[in-house]
Order: C-alpha cells, then structure tokens, then sequence
C-alpha cells in the first residue's frame, strides 16, 4: 500500500478524492461520504459541530488503515474528517480505498468507517432549534 | 496533574481540563481517576460510557497514570 | 427517490458526482468508481475500448435503479459508463448513492455494480500489446 | 430482416449488422435465429453465452421475431 493520507481539516474537499486514489494497479474505488442529515428522530437538525482529540484521533485513525491493510490487499486510502460547524449537506468525513477488484474496496470502506465510529477520539454535538444535545452521550 | 476535557465531559466539569493538584487524594490509575470523576460530578455516572486516554491510548482502568502522562478523558465517541 | 442520473458518456468527469448526490436528507454517500488496470493475468493492459448497444444500455440501467430502489430507501442514484477508448487509470463506470443511512448506501452501490456487470449490453476489449480480447466472451 | 451485432459477435460476422432477407429459410424466433447464426458461424458456439434482445430487452428462446421489430445480438457482456 502506498502512504495512506490520514488528516483532520477544517472543510472537506469531496472533489480531490479521485485524485489522491487514482491509480494504475487499481480496478475499484468506493468511497464514503458521511453528510449533514437535516433530521434525526423527526427533530429538525440546523447544524452539526465537530470536535476531536487531534492528534489521538490521527492514531486511531491510522490504527483503522494498519488493520484494514492487513484484512484486505489496499493500494491507497484517504481517510479524512472535519471539525467545526457543519451544515445540512455539508460532508463531515470521506473515506476512500482503491484496490484491484472491486470486492476489496468496497469491503475495506464498510469496516473502517464503522470502525471510525467506534473509536477514533471525535465528537458531534446536534444542534436544534432550542436545544444542542451530544450524540451517543446518553444511553 | 491535568485533565484534557472533551465533548460532554468538558461541558459536566464546565471547563476544557481539570487541574488536581489541589485534590488531597491523586489518582495513580484510570480506575482511581474514573472513580473520583463520578464522586466529584455525578453527572459523568450518567454516560452511556467514559473511557481514559493516557499518552494519546486507549488505557485499561489498572493503567498506571503520573505528572509526566498526557490524560484525556473520552466521553462516547461520535464522529462520523 | 429523486430523477435519477442515467447516462453513457465518451467521458465521466469524477468530481461532479458528489453534487449531484449531495442531498439534505442523506447521511450518506456511497461511490463505486470502476478504473482501468493495469494489468489482466500478469499481461500489461494498453488500453480498454468499450462499446454499447446504448438505447438497451440506457433502459437496463434505469431497471437496475429501479430494482434498487424497491429494496432500499434511496435518495439520490447517480449511474454514468463511458463508451470508447480508456487508458490505465481512467473511469470507466461510476454509481453512486445517497441514503439517510450508510448501510443502504453501501449495499446498494454493491447491488448496483455487481448487476450492471451481469446484465447491461456494454462490452470491453482489452488491449495487449500484440492482441486484443473480449472480455468474458469465452469460457 | 436485420441484425444488429456488437462486441465478438460484429467480429465473428466480420460486419456490424447481418441482412437475412438473401436467406431461404427467414427465423421466426430468437431460438431459430440462434441456430442459423450457430450454423453460419461456427464460432458463435464457442461463446460463453449467447442472447438475443428484441425492442431492447432480453427475450427468451421462444420469443417469435418478426420484419418490423429491433433484434441484436447480445454477446457475454462485460461493462463495468
């Protein structure tokens, strides 16, 4: 595998993907992009904020590539969040895997953004008409 | 010896890190930090679960922690 | 599920999918882009040439969607193949889907790529450097 | 009466379309005609697959064909 890019950004680019995983020993791309729901629970969402533990969630984040570089034969992965204030529609993380066949990345992509959800150090505050509430913070 | 606060555990202590060289009694593991968390703001009983990090990891609750550690306290994750 | 985007193209532009996936009730984007390889079976591809019985073409795609969407909850589909000559590492095919949650835009996307595969009259010649073959046409 | 072909099979016939109106016996359906090209073009039966689509849509081997209607040969696809 070539040296993934693992990064936290202020706003994501969804238009330099491609790019960063074009690539000639490839056949597939899949790629995730988390995005601003408007809804959650029939609640009206306005706008989501972002916040991680930077330089934890880059570990963990390059955890989630080591691991799946071993399950599955990557050629390259971009794996990249943001923070801050989000809007309705605006991404908030892309993941992205090139591989030979097909099977691989799409395979790939499922597990590190599940995994991505499970451990890596961010947090996301809902933010509602008159109210803002920490998600998964409460059972 | 200093806490990083995140996410909701910044907004339960009302700060962004929580210095305890003031407290009589200092943590020597995540179990003991855990614990006086939960007896100083009862509101940390209520997550859905809180995990340390020391020095950047993911830290089992015998994980010895000292001056010198980078500590974070990790309310559930959302990101994503 | 909105109109969806079914087109045989000489050249798919990659970072103009997201725009039109991008969507208020989605939280989440799925794209397969399928590239060319470099290699098929240890032998060094030049280039793949694609060609289509286009009017069928069109009409079997839009029964893929179809079928998808009478499966899963999506909101967006975006389905584009190119026809003609395609060097190492230029897309080929690329489906993308929008959905309020990750796990029907992945199984969707998969869905769709794997039965594009199976049934769409579009058809693919290798080129080698002293032969050239049509993919899958012999046993 | 006329055929439409692609891929391998405009390559087997040598030409991308096959006029039948010159042939005694015309097929009146997608079976039939796939016996006379099997005939005319032994290496048709090489072929992993072969299928016929009527109008733009698959049609089984019973499907009858007639003067007015659009008939190609679907060689194994490969899109993708």
């Amino acid at each position: 595998m070539e040296k993934p890019i693992i990064e936290i950004v202020e706003t994501i680019d969804t238009t330099q993907v491609y790019d960063e995983l074009s690539d000639a020993k490839s056949g597939g791309i899949c790629v995730f992009i988390g995005t601003v729901r408007d809804f959650t629970d029939n609640e009206s969402v306005i706008s989501l904020e972002f916040e991680a533990y930077k330089s934890m969630a880059l570990k963990e984040m390059a955890k989630i590539v080591d691991q799946a570089s071993a399950k599955w034969p990557l050629n390259k992965v971009v794996i990249r969040h943001a923070v801050g204030l989000k809007k309705v529609k605006e991404p908030v993380v892309i993941i992205g895997v090139s591989t030979a066949h097909r099977d691989a990345c799409f395979t790939a992509c499922r597990y590190m953004i599940d995994t991505l959800k499970e451990t890596v150090p961010i947090w996301k505050k809902e933010m509602f008409k008159n109210k803002s509430v920490w998600v998964s913070a409460h059972p | 010896m200093e806490i990083i606060l995140f996410g909701i555990a910044r907004d339960i202590v009302g700060k962004s890190s929580l210095d305890l060289s003031s407290y009589n009694e200092k943590p020597h593991s995540v179990g003991e930090l855990i614990h006086l968390l939960n007896d100083a703001y009862p509101d940390f009983n209520k997550l859905s679960s809180l995990a340390v990090a020391v020095n950047g990891e993911y830290a089992s609750l015998e994980a010895q922690i000292g001056q010198k550690d980078e500590i974070a306290i990790i309310p559930p994750v959302s990101g994503g």
